[in-house]
């Protein structure tokens, strides 16, 4: 029987390299896949782009990632939240790169990246300073902006169930970026709080089929963001 | 002059929202929205990071840090509520299926111009979130917002200065002092405050303000 | 309580107008709306440009409309089927128009269509003639073929329960299209086997959110297309 | 000369498939291969109508109108089997999720352009169904086919007469006499079908057949 289960977030990240694109679930610490970044931030892999909606809050997680320099390059819509003092600092100093793109715009190429298609025209930051330097075109009277598909090397996303062939139900808006960044990521790495054998999943009820990720681990209690921030903690 | 309060300002924006319209409320004065639905009407509240039917606030300890708003504050699902996934959630914005967004402002300019997302400060770090995709996709934008700067600048102008969310995006605006319509005209009184008058909007204007259609 | 359910099929496509475009979801068979279609006959509207991936079977259903010479036009991948007579035969008269439309293409300009993205470029159908005339570019060296996303005045499609607020799931693959019909359609109207009230579905499951439908009807045992073909019926 | 039944070049092309791929198996010789799943290996079938997990036809009695193929005919689900709408069917074909998808051929030229759907006869009806989404975006094109038409003509070609499905698309192509790639020098020989000679494979073929390799 095949599985998709590995033992380890060790092993989960393990084959990034220097210089990787990375799509991380999470709209804020909902769907962040905490366990997984702090594996990577172990891996000591560098000089990464990363996209995710925001950049972190406090010093664990994904600000974590960015405080520990590995990120050479972020791809988000609001890279400043409550909490988030991290990025700012960095980007500040002109130590991080920021390509700010609209949040539906960020979820549409995400998508199209995953569904092979390169490219594809939304009316979203027309005439404002984010369609700077973008082809445009006028179709049916109302003007667009041509904008290109997003596809990563990894994607690290957290579901709540998985099972053993990669299908994956999530956790209310845990769900977010999760199932587009499965699609668009090269491997995907998913950990749940359960991994179950396949077929204990209802068919009907998958939302990332699993032809979409590679990996799932499990990790059962997975750190809670927030809870980290207010007790100041940080990592490593 | 009895200028309207942050509170009364969404309670009178609510009482143009039709039963049955999806709405989604930006961060800021828009959520307040939510706790004025008039009696015998329902709202469903979309939120961009993926739940259709949200509900307010959960009681204190009842919460789940990942059933948050787009704000990222801690909310409930509804009876009849749906979760999907970020870019099912901009479809339902760009492809015009939700009725209705309210959103705060820095300037909106008479020909419907957008400024919220950055004053263009060289040293701010930008962020744009969703508002560019909502007022590029949802049926009707208004705008809920203070009538001037905290400074008594403006913020209805002839021509935005702040870097733009949308182009000729605004339908509506709903300040402390009126109600006014974004036309082909420019802008158009639809309402004053009570105890506001005519020539007190238009002081704070910085565009002409068309008079109330009969 | 808001509810979009409406009392018969008769109601749902009431508002059908001679010359409208109407998407109507299924495979063949699985997930064809059948009584609505039949109700859509009784209606009368005519020169309607309908968008399905065949073109029905026998002479009921979408056969049955298309025998009728109700339809003008057809947007479908692949309209010649077992036991599908009636398009065959007015095709070749010169009596029906076809866009001929591959199927992933067809499916993509649907939730195109639906999303709010009037175009998007895909590989599929470069080089071959039903590429002809339309606009291509290359994109890191690969070919694409430029196709503009599909809306509907109607869509009608069936599922398995929806609740009051317009929220479906599915019966296996009858899935199919009418999801992303339900999007394209400026009126979705669904016929599912049992109508719950608002709340009775699982919100983790819903797999079209109510805004995207209209009107809710319930039939509660629709016929079946194949059992009706192996009849020898016809509509009306 | 003894050429390869149907079921045998639907085993010999399954020979070749890695365990765990996810395989795409057209209408026709192609649904064969199903039958012939190597012992050990295990293959995940998507049906470009909205199913992962693909089984076998139901037992008499037991099947379901709207659990079909993208051949129309009732199949089951198997354990770990998922159902998903017609976009998301077709990311994972055109996004390159699929390792493996076997067609059937009208024609296959030696720059692997395939042509599968169209005689061109213009009293046809057209018909294309996924095919062109298929060959765009699957990772390795599998041809199945009888090496000649019914006929006698040959399917290699060294230009397709027919309509093309795509340009530049197939791999590898499995007849009933021999396994061929299609490589950036033309078509390869990989292997002949027992008691088939290279020339027999060469005069059944409309451009030059390269020997196999050491």
């Amino acid at each position: 029987m095949l599985t998709k289960q590995i033992e380890s977030v060790q092993e989960g990240v393990a084959r990034i390299r220097d210089g990787d694109t990375v799509m991380i679930g999470g709209f804020g610490e909902a769907g962040s896949p905490i366990e997984l970044i702090h594996a990577l931030i172990d891996l000591g892999a560098t000089n990464l782009t990363v996209i995710n909606n925001n950049t972190g809050s406090g010093e664990v997680g994904l600000a974590a990632l960015i405080k520990e320099k590995r990120v050479a390059k972020m791809i988000c819509s609001y890279p400043r939240t409550a909490n988030s003092t991290v990025f700012p600092k960095l980007y500040k100093e002109g130590d991080i790169e920021l390509e700010l793109v609209p949040q539906g715009t960020l979820a549409e190429r995400i998508r199209a990246g995953g569904a092979g298609i390169p490219a594809f025209y939304t009316p979203a930051s027309f005439g404002t300073p984010l369609a700077d330097g973008k082809e445009t075109r006028t179709i049916n009277d109302k003007q667009y902006v041509l904008e290109y598909g997003l596809t990563a090397d990894f994607a690290l996303i957290k579901g709540k169930v998985a099972d053993t062939y990669g299908n994956v139900i999530y956790n209310k808006t845990a769900r977010n970026f999760a199932p587009i960044m499965a699609m668009a990521g090269n491997t995907t790495v998913v950990q749940a709080e359960r991994i179950v054998p396949a077929g204990d999943l209802d068919a009907e009820t998958i939302v990332t089929p699993g032809i979409f990720v590679q990996q799932v681990v499990e990790v059962c209690e997975p750190l809670l963001e927030s809870a980290l921030v207010a007790e100041g903690a940080s990592y490593p | 002059m009895s200028a309207l309060s942050r509170d009364d300002m969404a309670k009178r924006l609510a009482q143009d929202i039709p039963s049955g319209s999806y709405v989604n409320l930006g961060i800021g004065i828009p959520e307040l929205v939510a706790k004025y639905v008039p009696e015998g009407r329902e709202f469903i509240y979309h939120t961009e990071n993926g739940l259709l039917g949200m509900g307010p606030a959960p009681k204190e300890g009842e919460g789940d840090p990942e059933l948050i708003n787009a704000g990222k504050k801690q909310v409930t699902a509804l009876q009849g509520a749906a979760y999907f996934h970020h870019a099912d959630s901009f479809a339902m914005i760009r492809g015009g299926h939700l009725d209705l967004c309210v959103l705060g402002a820095l300037q909106v300019s008479k020909e419907g111009d957008l400024a919220n997302w950055s004053t263009g400060a060289p040293d701010a770090i930008p962020a744009v979130g969703g508002a560019m995709d909502l007022v590029a996709g949802v049926k009707s934008i208004y705008v809920l917002t203070q009538h001037t700067t905290k400074n008594g600048e403006p913020k209805l102008v002839e021509s935005c200065t702040y870097p733009l969310t949308g182009v000729g995006v605004v339908n509506r605006i709903y300040t402390d002092l009126a109600v006014i319509d974004v036309t082909d005209e420019g802008f158009r009184l639809v309402e004053l405050s009570p105890g506001v008058d005519f020539e007190y909007v238009q002081e704070r204007t910085d565009a002409p303000l068309l008079p109330m259609k009969d």
